[in-house]
């Protein structure tokens, strides 16, 4: 391992991996958006990253702290209205990768963003879908990523906000969903796929250093691994100095606009 | 046509007990002076629609102004959870709040739909989402020509929305500009609006004639104030202010805290106070 | 990405015998250069789309190429009738010619829901209009929350659309300005696209965000071609050339002079030659 | 009679004094276009303008040749796309009068553009609806201009293009029609308004120097008269310089971009 690097990074870098110049990434805040602009500024400059706040080929010089900063406006193609968005670009298949986050996931790649508990009388109320629910239909395939935890990653969820899927097998042909879902989980520890049949999500690389037991350790529901397990190839020195560099500029320019003592809690990774 | 009044005549015309209202605006020129007077206003029984319910609803929520929110997405954003809409939902403090929960996708063809005159909006959603089970408003259509059942909501149609635009012309014609959101739609839905700006221009002739213009005959108010949209932003005029988004999540964690901080920056403050606390933010944007 | 090709490879690239194909424009930015090429590569058997069916359709119904018509408006903007159309609808000459019609409120949503991934559009539409009763492709759904019968038509799926705009960039966005109409629809909801313009420019740093832009990687070809709209107009190019649309109705209404007009103007003719057409109507725009 | 003028002149000012400053109208090219401009030229500056093609809000210095001229464009408000005019502009409800010519109307303010004989052979075939069958339902009132013969004003039309009042009476009710229809004829002769009950088209005023026999010899049903028939102020000289000069400045304007012999076709009234 030429450089350190924490789990955090090392999922971002291994997201923006398996992004292509190709690709038209529809963006969530977080993770997904540092790993979309970190893939734009190494092998992939021509990827097409959408926010659903309307702004289309944007290509921010810092990432954005909600999805309608002013930086993704200006540095965008176009930016349309969001009932456009919703309808010609994501409902319009338009979309090859989606990214979502969760608060609770299960091993078919069901999410939950909406309620711990009974949704009529919930322990935590969280924000809801959101553009969730057909991000997960409507995009060719869906990206997770998230931090593992037995308390996220659990066996059985407590609220279908968005279709992984469902039981597994071909429950999405079923309901007469034409996209392929959740085709990849990558969490701070390792790199998941879905079984080709039970599309349970099953372990395919570890992370460097990372062991099977600390995967399980963290995560609701037994684990599956892969006949073969990679290593996820730890970062190279371009990747982490991008990533690393991106996150500097973004502090920078955001703290231009903060007063002295907020607390810094921004969820871009 | 739009009749040019202060911001108090504005939300006195149009916001009574019991309306239903959305104070639109998607992370961008968010309403939060118009949102301020109505909560100086005191109106109580609000049905509040938004896409993204953020601060100014978690104001009016945890005021006990408001009894049923629809919505796709409440959360602070950048930041986390609503904390007064948590308290409302968790715990019916300061009393209970009803809630009719959609997809952004819905609520985005929900607002098209009221803009288009219909009674409702079909697309293709909530496939194997659960929210079908929970609101039963969720129902479907079938194409006549290829058998696929479509998603169908409601159509929305407030009494009365609020947005924030960048400017007005003399005319009273509204140019909002940069993220767009939703604006338009929910003003063309609704049977009343209220539109507060940065400025008034003399025209717009140099805007491109394909720019996100509302005419002013579909407006019923226009209200000038500068910095309206704080802690949100305005595009060509002032930065978000990410700092008070972040704030806010402290304030809105305790009750009392959130009582005394509303007092202070609200309930005795005026719209020209917002003026002030973009100033900072100006340099940046 | 868009490929930036000639305008003879983009129309064999994309058109092919048997396809659905629509050519749009409303009254502005019509593509006649593309028909004419479609014209001179002598395709048959099309079904053609366009909300307003006009002197290229004629042409090509004229020339026999196309098997069927589906639209709204079929007249010469501002002159009157379509005189090679009536012939094939009335006469069977050349042959005859399948008719699919509808309103412009029909094909509008038409488009939309094709830009928008749907089976079909619904509006409230048709009502009392005998259109209903001979076009078995328009059919209704009902509300489910209001009980409201509203019209369904099929969504238009072209395999291939040809549109003009003003200009692309180098990296192939497209800029459509002005009298907008249903391009970014008709593209969006092709299978395949082609688009010419007046020019490419380095960026687009000058237009506003929210102008209509085509991304370059919803668009299959691009092809320069300067005055390709003649004798449409390019708002900011050239004006529209009426003198010619005046003349239509006369070559149109005799079989053999619509014969010697098109060996002469289009089939002995070349994309080049559109430039020096529209030389004397740059003054005036 | 200060001044002579032509039955279209007439016509053309008897629409444009229906209009006031608060409506919104969808315009249509020939007399409703002239007529139109002439009210916003004279006694109602503030009128808004919509004509099909996207354009709202416009006030022409010249009668544009199709209803996509680009004067439309420059001088609107804004200009949206085609969708949108139709959806939140038309079926909105916010236009108050959309005006309709006819090439066959009946009495009860039924319309054809079709056809002519029969739809699937038809001895004449017209250029069809265009935005008219919706024009027809979602405008709060339907003005009409026509010229008057036995050609046009039939007693059954070949194709029903756009529903006026179909049969009569509260035709429109019964399909949950909620809009007012027809509620005026403008023609070359005479003012005519539907019956209160019937919905018949009565002639409501006659044109100066125009008899009953001339406008029973030019309808090709049997014509009714309201109780006290008016006589349609002449026009005055303010109304007729304004057309006149509204013509003379169309002229001007697209002679420049007409060859020589081109024979001039204007529909513009």
């Amino acid at each position: 391992m030429s450089q350190s690097f924490t789990p955090n990074e090392i999922m971002t870098i291994a997201a923006a991996r398996a992004l292509s110049n190709s690709d038209v990434c529809f963006v969530g805040i977080g993770a997904p958006s540092a790993a979309c602009n970190v893939a734009r500024l190494t092998h992939a400059p021509d990827i097409t990253l959408i926010y659903e706040s309307g702004t289309i080929g944007t290509a921010p010089t810092v990432l954005p702290l909600s999805i309608g900063d002013g930086e993704l406006c200006e540095t965008s193609v176009t930016t349309v209205s969001v009932p456009e968005m919703f309808r010609y670009w994501l409902q319009g298949g338009r979309v090859t990768i989606g990214f979502l986050g969760a608060a609770q996931l299960d091993k078919f790649g069901n999410i939950n963003t909406t309620v711990i508990g009974d949704y009529d009388k919930p322990k935590t109320r969280l924000p809801g879908g959101g553009g969730a629910p057909e991000i997960a239909s409507s995009c060719g395939e869906i990206y997770i990523t998230l931090a593992q935890s037995t308390r996220s990653m659990v066996e059985k969820i407590d609220f279908v906000t968005s279709f992984g899927h469902g039981e597994g097998g071909d429950h999405r042909a079923r309901l007469g969903i034409t996209t392929k879902g959740p085709t990849l989980l990558i969490t701070d520890l390792a790199i998941w796929k879905p079984d080709p049949v039970t599309k349970e999500f099953t372990v395919v690389a570890l992370h460097p250093g990372v062991t099977r037991e600390k995967v399980q350790e963290t995560c609701g529901w037994k684990v599956k691994f892969a006949e073969t397990v990679e290593v996820t190839p730890a970062p190279d020195a371009l990747e982490l100095t991008t990533l690393r560099d991106l996150k500097a500029r973004t502090d920078a320019a955001h703290k231009g606009t903060e007063q002295a003592g907020a607390k810094r809690g921004s969820k871009d990774g | 046509m739009a009749k040019i009044v202060t911001l108090k005549e504005a939300v006195a015309n149009n916001l009574h007990d019991g309306d239903t209202a959305a104070f639109e605006g998607f992370t961008h020129l968010i309403p939060h002076a118009a949102a301020h007077e109505a909560i100086r206003q005191g109106f109580k029984d609000l049905t509040l629609i938004r896409m993204t319910p953020d601060g100014i609803y978690d104001q009016m929520i945890g005021l006990g102004m408001v009894r049923k929110v629809i919505f796709s997405y409440a959360g602070n954003p950048g930041v986390g959870l609503l904390r007064r809409f948590r308290d409302a939902v968790e715990n019916h403090y300061p009393h209970k709040l009803e809630i009719e929960e959609h997809s952004h996708a819905a609520m985005a063809n929900a607002y098209e739909a009221g803009a288009a005159g219909l009674p409702c909006a079909i697309f293709r959603g909530y496939l194997g989402a659960e929210l079908a089970r929970v609101n039963p408003n969720i129902r479907s259509v079938t194409c006549p020509f290829t058998g696929e059942k479509l998603a169908a909501v409601p159509s929305v149609r407030p009494d009365v929305t609020f947005i924030h635009a960048q400017k007005a012309n003399k005319k009273g014609d509204v140019l909002v500009e940069g993220i767009i959101g939703i604006q338009k739609e929910a003003v063309l839905a609704a049977k009343r609006s209220v539109v507060t700006v940065e400025e008034i221009v003399d025209d717009f002739d140099d805007v491109s004639v394909n720019a996100c213009i509302i005419p002013s005959w579909t407006i019923t108010n226009i209200a000038v104030v500068p910095g309206g949209a704080h802690p949100s932003y305005a595009q060509g005029y002032y930065a978000r202010d990410n700092a008070s988004y972040l704030e806010w999540d402290v304030i809105a964690a305790d009750r009392e805290v959130f009582r005394t901080w509303m007092q202070e920056h609200v309930l005795d403050a005026t719209p020209e106070d917002f003026a002030k606390r973009v100033e900072h933010l100006r340099a940046s944007k």
